[in-house]
């Protein structure tokens, strides 16, 4: 039972609004099973969407609605993203003060390789994001790290998001108990309902993708990421994954954890694991 | 220093298809900051193209187009190898140019 | 699973003001417990906006010299900061309901 | 060349200064006195028009007459009020000048177009709508003014609380 007209209301302020919401799911099994969990999150929403195809979910709200599909494709003859591509680029060849550039901190000089992103470190016991990686890249060069929120992040992973444009996600679990438990703190803060709107990641981009709430057209959860960093004109500038996942937070009247904090990262994970196979499509315009 | 204006220009037959791009706030002079004050109007009034030393296109602009505006026309009369000057002024006195080859 | 969320929310909001005009005291003890509710909240990752807003509303009330409304808006940071701790609590198994599988 | 992060004014604030604003603050005027028709100088005049009567008026001192030969292309809804893209064709000959008006827009002329022979009648950009409009294209052609007119809904994008 779809709580639409509740979504609607879903911003009086008052947290009295109590979802009663019928959700697909037995009660969890206590043994983490990403492959399968990836298969069911992926079928759901190719049921749910029978004629939207399957690598379209990557193109967020553009795969609900047709009319504003055309307005994007429009923009994206030129998109709005185009000069921080351009700085990306540039900055990404521009040498540290030592010498060395991004290119040898990455596998393949960093080009094409932003599909395998996040990947968990066995070594460190963590999730290793784009972001985190550029920015200790910089730290092991002497330089300062960028904030994650900020335009110059955006403009690198922008660049190496272009780089790794129509390839399939590959996001590998190795088989390491750590690397579930990870897996699983990210779904577990894809449910969990926060904030005062009480509203979970799942609140809007499961039950109700291709619906409004308010003026937004709400994405699938499928492939969200996929586009990332991406220019949204709402902000009329371009908006990192932590700055995505900061600002989602505060609009359900959360007070937004630290860019790149564990359950950040972990959500990043497994996010993008459930997205395997469908194509890269980043930097990306949004509304 | 990159400038400002990004242009694409390619030719099919003897119609040439210009795009650009240019980075520029555009202010409309009616916007808060997040301080409160009114941030003045900055946008971009003239926006010229010129090729083979004659104008091609004219645009004259308000505080209504976009941030970083984009427009796009054709035109015939040119070849390949043909250049474009681009340049436009803004109301603040500040202005920009950039030349393309056609593709 | 069905939550009684909002019906601990709406009991917790509804806590009748003092009769008496509010001093200094009554501010510091209700400002007091709303801090701790709301570290509280903070401790477990799941504070909410508002609660940080109606306590620095409080303060601001009471530098003011207006103890009843820094009383009051104490008070209402303190249910805020503990509906958020009672969210929290309960979504640690809530969210398996939703779970797609 | 890294962009420079200034103060960031959030689109909604855009929308609603736009809305509520009642007072004009355009830029400074350029000195030169602003003739009527469209001409190669700046029609400052036309722009700072309120209306969209009085800014045609202003900028070609004569009155439109709708036709099926101009083609405005604008989105049913506008994904973001801040940057509609909009496109205008015409198979109407002799065409000199093409121009844009958003009528709930604080001023009604958006972009003006001088189309010089050769070039193409089409024009395609981005305009801004402060909220949901009527949009008007006028081709002037021959001497003569022809316009389409399409609504647009716009809505505040963003998520309060």
């Amino acid at each position: 039972m779809k709580a639409r007209s509740v979504l609607l209301l879903g911003s009086l302020g008052a947290a009295l609004i109590a979802f009663a919401l019928a959700s697909p799911g037995v009660i969890a099994a206590d043994m983490v099973d990403p492959v399968a969990d990836a298969k069911a999150f992926q079928n759901f929403f190719f049921q749910k969407f029978p004629n939207v195809k399957h690598e379209d979910f990557v193109n967020g709200p553009y795969s609900m609605n047709e009319d504003m599909k055309r307005q994007w494709q429009e923009k994206e003859e030129f998109p709005p993203y185009e000069f921080a591509l351009e700085a990306g680029k540039e900055m990404f060849s521009t040498p540290f003060k030592n010498g060395k550039t991004y290119a040898d901190c990455f596998p393949n000089g960093g080009i094409g390789i932003r599909q395998n992103y996040p990947y968990f470190d066995t070594g460190e016991g963590k999730v290793i994001t784009l972001e985190l990686a550029l920015n200790r890249c910089r730290e092991a060069n002497g330089e300062a790290p960028y904030s994650y929120v900020k335009d110059e992040m955006a403009s690198l992973t922008a660049y190496m998001a272009y780089t790794s444009r129509g390839k399939p996600m590959e996001i590998k679990i190795p088989d390491d108990p750590r690397a579930l438990a990870a897996f699983e703190n990210g779904k577990r803060y894809f449910y969990t309902r926060r904030g005062q709107m009480n509203f979970s990641c799942a609140s809007c981009h499961v039950q109700s993708p291709g619906e409004r709430i308010r003026a937004e057209t709400l994405a699938p959860a499928l492939g969200i990421l996929n586009a990332m960093p991406i220019y949204r004109s709402e902000w009329s500038g371009m908006g990192t994954t932590s700055r995505r996942f900061v600002t989602c937070n505060s609009q359900t009247r959360a007070v937004p954890l630290e860019p790149q904090s564990d359950e950040y990262r972990d959500v990043e994970y497994f996010l993008s694991y459930v997205a395997n196979g469908l194509p890269i499509s980043g930097p990306g315009a949004r509304p | 220093m990159a400038s400002s204006i990004r242009v694409r220009a390619t030719s099919s037959g003897d119609i040439t298809e210009v795009q650009a791009l240019i980075q520029h706030p555009m202010d409309t002079g009616l916007v808060k900051d997040s301080k409160g004050e009114l941030i003045p109007a900055h946008f971009i009034q003239q926006l010229r193209f010129e090729c083979n030393g004659k104008d091609v296109f004219v645009a004259d602009w308000g505080t209504a187009v976009s941030k970083d505006p984009y427009v796009k026309f054709s035109f015939k009369g040119a070849k390949k190898g043909d250049e474009i000057k681009i340049s436009w002024t803004d109301n603040k006195g500040g202005s920009d140019t950039t030349t393309a080859k056609i593709a | 699973m069905k939550r009684s969320l909002s019906l601990a929310m709406l009991l917790a909001l509804s806590l009748a003001p003092s009769a008496r005009a509010a001093n200094e005291a009554d501010y510091k003890a209700a400002y007091a417990a709303a801090e701790a509710a709301s570290k509280e909240a903070a401790g477990m990752r799941n504070q909410w906006t508002v609660t940080a807003s109606a306590l620095a509303a409080a303060k601001k009330a009471a530098d003011g010299g207006d103890f009843d409304r820094a009383v009051a808006a104490a008070r209402e940071a303190e249910a805020l900061a503990k509906a958020s701790i009672f969210q929290a609590v309960s979504e640690k198994e809530a969210w398996k309901a939703m779970e797609i599988r | 060349m890294t962009t420079t992060t200034r103060p960031h004014p959030t689109r909604r604030l855009i929308l609603q200064g736009a809305a509520s604003v009642a007072l004009l603050g355009l830029g400074n005027l350029p000195l030169a006195p602003a003739r009527a028709a469209a001409n190669d100088k700046y029609p400052e005049e036309a722009f700072r028009q309120k209306s969209e009567a009085d800014a045609i008026k202003s900028l070609y001192g004569k009155t439109a007459e709708p036709s099926d030969k101009v083609k405005l292309d604008a989105p049913e809804i506008a994904e973001n009020g801040g940057v509609v893209p909009i496109s205008v064709t015409t198979t109407l000959d002799k065409v000199t000048s093409i121009s844009l008006f958003v009528a709930e827009n604080p001023n009604a002329l958006a972009a003006s177009y001088r189309i010089p022979d050769g070039t193409i009648p089409a024009v395609a950009n981005r305009l801004k709508m402060a909220r949901t409009t009527k949009l008007t294209a006028i081709v002037e052609a021959d001497g003569k003014l022809y316009s389409a007119t399409k609504e647009v809904k716009v809505t505040v994008g963003g998520c309060g609380g």
